[in-house]
């Protein structure tokens, strides 16, 4: 594209990506409702051209205040992000097409463009001041819900970001101090400096222990917000960690964990909803493997699957949130036999959960198998073992509890009518490109960080993953059949977020009034010291009661003779 | 069957009734397949034709016994963190569309 | 031993006159209630402070420091510094400022609050402030203890 | 004794005189005159505005001396911008007996920022004023704030220490006058200003105290002929004792915790106007004399190394980030909040003098520019809604962001600054700070202003919840606010934002400050030698 035929085009690659963003949000804040839909999914698919179009390199270097800072990095790792972040900002924008919440598709809008800035940030102090724009942009997709339990979720959820970024900026300024650059680059753990930015990431990816926000937030989100939180917040962290710790050997054990814990819970939950964040969990948990792993075929494993996740993720969250959105409910105890009236979305449903467990031919499948490949090939055992029953274990939850519970088991009685057309649509489309991964993976393969060579259709391959999948299915009926199988109840589930949501009030609670206790007792003592001592002035010269309250003057200058002879006893003596 | 359904549901309904019995043969199949074909072993335990069969059944059983004491230890009343947690409210109606099929 | 002692407390009389002299002043800012008796307080402070540069400017066995009228100085007379007392017809015209706005605001206060009673205002103000936080404090529950 | 070294001070400066005569000869045009004029302009036109008695000529008048104090502050400080000092003497009286006017980078900044604010109050105080104050008292309003203007320049512009008190003592009556006109609205505002007259007294006086001690050692009032002659004894008592006399009473001016307790009621209490102009300059120039005595005057070696009183300094200045704060966010009263914050914010300026570095104290500096423009922005959003709401509690705004849009706007971004939230000007301001505080490997100090920042997060939340996801009152005013305050509040949100983009300028200038305050007493005096 020459610079002459399209100047108004060409001025727009001249912006970083994210810039399209704020002034598109700008317009969403002021145009009427009819108009918002359209700029929601054009916006985005502009970016998408944008970002497919430009070239690679550092091409917005700027100095602020005597620092180096680099807008828009564009390599092969950062577009491939930014691009599968615009893709799902037109999908998820789509799929929201009915919304006339201006507060929500304005959020969307700057979310989006945040976690693009983010990518395409060359340095810590932008990486820092997008990776806060994604946590303040987000949080009003909670809020959004309008209830008080989505707005204390979304208080935890916010504190927990911004932490995460604080975390970040000070690990950004002491990474200066070590190193005086700011460029965001590989990076090795060793100094307080890296372990900050490290956790910094860790919270925003969901290591665990780290974990529970987003268990606790994307359930509370609104219908459309939480297929938009699913894509952007956690595959960040991914990129960032991508970027800044490929290699970390202690990623692969984090991973390993990951990918392992959530998957009980996830059996468990009954709220549909959150069933796919701790699934979200457990896919988290291959990608970081594959950062740990940090050869050219699991850095691609994860970049790959990171990409086909985004899809499915918000496949899986998008056919629950129809259900929400024509039932009121995610609940599993409350659904079931869905099929007979939402035939098209549980189709649906089932294409994303069929690529989520990896069935061939589906895009999970041919993107989880590289990172377990690297794996072997680095002839980790254990933690391959923890992957192989973490690829069966997913199916368990979000390859057979979705559909099967929600759409099949047992007759809710509930008859709702089919999705909106433009959810079916926006389904359509991205379970299009599941089964398209799955079917040509070449086309994924090709805009990867590294050269591939790599056949996933191999026949030992498809068997292996067959047998596992159906065998999967085989215990799972089995234990149906059996009464074996938890089932679905009502409940809530302690994780982590007992902790802060229970133990630290109750701890601080008590703290509190022990120290209220204490200070009673100093207060009560040092007031009778002072009151002994100046009871002989007032005795004499005094009105009532006249230097014991505290009325300004008098105390002011009480302070200032206090200060003064400090002030005296230190300079004297020194 | 005597709700008027439309037919891609009848299809669905099909494949509910018949899905025990293609399991079974999509089962045997992929672990008479798994005997028949060289898998490439790389891992210590991988060249047992049935292994991949037999990790997807065990893993899933583990789960499920896993995930019912897990319950049973962490599972609390909807209501734990109070009437007003995200839990235990309803989703607000006005947002959404709830709707029935029209028969 | 005895002397020098004896020595430096009378040589330094000027000083211990102001010392007291602030102390005092302090004292009674800190400990009178009525506004009038506060601001006696400050005017003696200051005065304490006005004294200690005159007593500064002082040479010992200088005279008043006015040149004669044909401006030929005498080498041999020893003049008092003039400076201090030059500043302190500043500080003093200061002081005087102060003051009448001190008083100026005792009288308005008085109009307001039909007292200079410390203690009075005092309570008066925290009835004010209870009504207050009556009015507005439960805008965010207990937020206002 | 003390004849003594007066003597010898004249004459170590006999050259100086000489070298000045001439100069003060050919210098009589008026550019050569601006470090008097700077100050003198508002100094008279007071007196003019109260003569003319004319309410219509009132506002013109301040407005025009205001605005020429501002042109001469700008054309001195590009002047010295390069590190130079102009030296200036009043009457041609040569220093150390005559009266010498100094302006180096960090005075120049400092009425830049004096002058400026006033500039940028003025428009909106017209209409504040009309709606707050009586019609017959505007002339002398308006005739106090010239004093208070004229009185914070001198301060800043003088190179005499006892002239640095008079100046004080004018702007700080005229300030107590401005506080006490407060009371058409709410009779708390005499109290306050009672009780702000008592303590201001008695700091000023403990700083005369200080300053005739020094002048007892030393023989000079001269500032930098001081630095140079208490660095020649050092360990004399007298000198200390001054110094602890300077500090404290200074300390209670720049409102240091716990000797700010005058600060609140005042800004609380005074008319919305005069809120905005105090809490913007009137501290800030109060710590500008702090650094000036600590850094020219007693010199970073006297004070620091030899007294420690970094030890003093600095506890008090955490002690203040976190108690104002916390009492901030307790607070009902937005107006009592905002003092409260102002009262951490001064907390930080102290953290970044007593850390005493080059970039903390560029910080310092930093902060006290930024600081202004984020509360003078701040400040005259709250008078704005007291106009409309016709309070300032936190009641009386409920939801107001949505009847008072833009001025509501306004009050986010000043609340983001204060927060320090990057691309605001509080945040270059706290960048500073946290690395001078890293230089000096002190990650601890990094992680405390850091936590202190969050509390600003809890109590500017406080603000925006109210004014935003409250319903509004029926009973309020449902308007947005006039132009004339509008305009004046969207320039200051707006230079909070342009400083916090493009903070070449603000830091730049506090560096070249920070570096003539830390260079200390004697190259001070090389280049007022050769500065004229």
């Amino acid at each position: 594209m020459s610079p002459d035929t399209l100047p108004a085009l060409s001025a727009l690659s001249a912006l970083p990506t994210a810039f399209l963003f704020l002034p598109g949000a700008l317009l969403a804040a002021v145009l009427p409702a009819r108009l918002r839909p359209p700029l929601l999914v054009g916006l985005p698919a502009l970016a998408a051209w944008q970002v497919w179009t430009l070239p690679e390199g550092r091409l917005m270097p700027l100095a602020l205040m005597g620092l180096e800072l680099e807008l828009m990095r564009v390599d092969r790792l950062s577009r491939i992000f930014a691009l599968i972040f615009t893709l799902i900002a037109v999908l998820g924008n789509l799929y929201a097409w009915h919304l006339r919440d201006r507060v929500q598709q304005v959020a969307a809008l700057v979310y989006a463009g945040a976690a693009i800035g983010a990518v395409f940030a060359g340095d810590l102090i932008t990486l820092f001041l997008w990776w806060e724009g994604t946590a303040i942009a987000s949080v009003f997709l909670i809020w959004a819900r309008r209830t008080e339990g989505a707005f204390h979720t979304g208080m935890r959820y916010l504190v927990v970001q911004v932490l995460s970024g604080v975390l970040l900026l000070a690990g950004a300024a002491l990474y200066w101090r070590e190193t005086g650059s700011l460029d965001f680059t590989l990076m090795r753990l060793g100094s307080p400096a890296t372990w900050l930015i490290f956790l910094a990431f860790g919270i925003k990816a969901a290591f665990p222990l780290l974990h529970n926000w987003l268990q606790d937030a994307y359930p509370a989100a609104t219908v459309t917000g939480t297929v938009i939180l699913s894509a952007f917040t956690t595959k960040l962290a991914i990129y960032a960690l991508a970027r800044g710790f490929a290699g970390t050997e202690i990623l692969i054990w984090i991973g390993a964990v990951m990918t392992v814990f959530p998957v009980f819970f996830a059996e468990v939950e009954n709220d549909m909803r959150r069933v796919l964040a701790y699934s979200l969990n457990n896919q988290l948990g291959f990608m970081v493997v594959g950062i740990g792993i940090g050869s050219e075929m699991a850095l691609n494993g994860t970049a790959a699957h990171a990409f086909a996740h985004i899809l499915y993720k918000a496949l899986l969250f998008m056919s629950v949130g129809a259900v929400l959105y024509r039932t009121g409910t995610a609940r599993a105890t409350e659904l079931g036999g869905l099929y007979r009236t939402m035939p098209l979305t549980a189709i649906l449903a089932v294409i994303g959960a069929v690529s989520i467990s990896g069935v061939p031919l589906f895009s999970g499948f041919v993107t989880k198998s590289m990172v377990l490949s690297a794996a072997s090939d680095a002839h980790l055992w254990p933690v391959w073992g923890a992957l192989v029953f973490a690829s069966a274990a997913v199916l368990s939850h979000s390859g057979i509890k979705i559909p099967y519970f929600i759409f099949f088991a047992h007759d809710s009685g509930r008859r709702p009518a089919e999705a909106p057309r433009h959810m079916l649509l926006a389904m359509g489309l991205t379970a299009a490109m599941c089964i398209a991964i799955g079917l040509a993976p070449g086309l994924l393969y090709a805009l990867l960080p590294y050269p591939v060579e790599y056949h996933p259709y191999s026949g030992y391959h498809v068997v292996g993953q067959m047998q596992l999948l159906l065998f999967g299915v085989v215990a799972f009926a089995l234990a149906m059949r059996f009464g074996l199988h938890p089932g679905e109840k009502r409940g809530t589930l302690l994780d982590s977020d007992w902790l802060y949501r229970r133990a630290a009030p109750a701890v601080l609670g008590a703290a509190a009034a022990l120290v209220r206790a204490i200070w009673g007792a100093g207060a009560a003592a040092v007031g009778a010291l002072r009151a002994a001592a100046m009871g002989f002035i007032r005795a004499r010269s005094g009105p009532e009661g006249r230097l014991a309250h505290v009325w300004p003057t008098g105390s002011m200058v009480e302070w200032l003779a206090i200060i003064l002879g400090v002030m005296l006893v230190v300079v004297y003596l020194a | 069957m005597s709700e008027n359904l439309p037919p891609l549901a009848r299809l669905l309904g099909l494949v509910e009734r018949h899905f025990l019995k293609a399991l079974a043969a999509g089962a045997a199949l992929a672990l008479g397949a798994g005997f028949a074909i060289d898998m490439h072993a790389k891992a210590p335990l991988e060249s047992f034709g049935g292994f991949y069969a037999l990790a997807g059944f065990v893993s899933l059983s583990t789960v499920l016994i896993v995930a019912r004491l897990l319950r049973a230890l962490l599972g609390r009343q909807e209501d734990y963190y109070g009437r007003s947690a995200v839990n235990a409210e309803q989703y607000p109606a006005d947002q959404l569309e709830v709707r029935d099929r029209e028969p | 031993m005895q002397g020098a002692n004896w020595e430096y407390l009378v040589g330094h009389a000027n000083y211990w006159l102001f010392v007291t002299l602030m102390m005092t002043g302090l004292y009674i800012v800190v400990a009178r209630g009525n506004f009038v008796k506060k601001i006696i307080g400050l005017n003696i402070f200051q005065s304490a402070v006005i004294m200690l540069y005159i007593s500064m400017g002082k040479v010992e066995g200088g005279t008043a420091p006015i040149f004669p009228l044909d401006g030929e100085i005498d080498p041999a007379i020893t003049y008092t510094n003039p400076l201090p007392h030059v500043l302190m017809l500043t500080a003093i015209v200061v002081g005087i400022a102060t003051t009448s706005l001190a008083l100026a605001l005792i009288v308005r206060i008085r109009e307001e609050y039909d007292t200079i009673e410390e203690q009075d205002i005092w309570e008066a103000e925290q009835e004010i402030s209870a009504r207050e936080r009556r009015q507005y404090g439960e805008v965010f529950g207990e937020a206002g203890k | 004794m003390s004849g003594q070294v007066a003597g010898d001070a004249l004459a170590g400066h006999a050259a100086g005189v000489v070298e000045t005569a001439t100069a003060a000869e050919r210098a009589l045009g008026l550019a050569d005159h601006l470090p008097v004029l700077v100050v003198l302009v508002p100094f008279l036109a007071a007196p003019l505005v109260v003569l003319l008695g004319a309410r219509r000529l009132a506002w013109p008048i301040t407005f025009a001396a205001a605005f020429f104090s501002l042109a001469a502050a700008l054309s001195l400080l590009s002047g010295v911008l390069g590190g130079d000092a102009i030296s200036y003497h009043i009457g041609g009286w040569a220093p150390p007996l005559g009266i010498e006017y100094r302006i180096d980078a960090a005075n120049a900044f400092v009425m830049v920022i004096v002058s400026a604010i006033a500039v940028a109050i003025l428009p909106y105080a017209r209409t504040s004023i009309a709606a707050e104050i009586p019609a017959r008292q505007h002339v002398l309003f308006h005739a106090l704030f010239l004093l208070a203007l004229a009185g914070l320049l001198g301060v800043a512009a003088t190179g005499d220490a006892f002239n640095l008190f008079v100046f004080l003592e004018i702007s700080s009556l005229a300030t107590y006058v401005l506080v006490a006109m407060g009371a058409y609205r709410d009779k708390r505002a005499l109290t306050t200003a009672f009780n702000y007259l008592l303590m201001g007294t008695t700091g000023a006086t403990f700083f005369v105290i200080g300053i005739g001690f020094l002048y007892m050692s030393t023989g000079t009032l001269n500032m930098a002929d001081l630095a140079q002659l208490i660095a020649q004894q050092p360990g004399n008592r007298t000198i200390h004792a001054g110094f602890a006399f300077i500090i404290v009473g200074m300390g209670l001016k720049v409102a240091m915790y716990p000797l700010h307790l005058w600060l609140p009621g005042a800004y609380t209490y005074a008319p919305s106007a005069v809120s905005a102009f105090l809490a913007a300059t009137a501290t800030k120039v109060a710590v500008y004399v702090l650094l000036r005595f600590l850094f020219t005057v007693f010199g970073p070696q006297y004070t620091f190394e030899a007294a420690e009183l970094t030890w003093v300094i600095l506890p008090l200045a955490l002690l203040a980030m976190f108690a104002a704060s916390f009492i901030a966010i307790f607070q009902v009263n937005f107006k009592k909040m905002l003092a409260y914050s102002s009262i951490a914010q001064i907390g930080y300026m102290l953290l970044g003098i007593a850390m005493l570095s080059q970039t903390a104290l560029t910080g310092a500096i930093v902060h006290l520019f930024n600081h202004a423009i984020t509360k003078a922005t701040l400040f005259m959003v709250i008078g704005a809604y007291v106009l409309r709401a016709g309070g300032a509690f936190y009641r009386d705004i409920e939801g107001i962001g949505r009847v008072m849009p833009w001025t509501s706007a306004a009050g986010v971004i000043g609340g983001l600054s204060l927060i320090g939230v990057p691309g605001t000007a509080g945040f270059v301001s706290k960048w500073l700070l946290v690395q001078g505080a890293l230089e000096k490997g002190w990650w601890w100090m990094a992680l405390l202003v850091v936590a202190s920042s969050l509390l600003a997060v809890v109590y500017v939340w406080k603000g925006i919840e109210t004014a935003y996801l409250r319903a509004p009152r029926e009973d309020v005013d449902r308007r947005e606010a006039p132009l004339t305050m509008l305009v004046p509040i969207w320039i200051m949100a707006l230079s909070t934002i342009w400083f916090g983009l493009s903070a070449e300028w603000t830091v730049g200038a506090a560096g070249t400050a920070a570096e003539a305050l830390m260079s200390g007493a004697s190259q001070l005096l090389i280049s007022g030698g050769a500065g004229h």
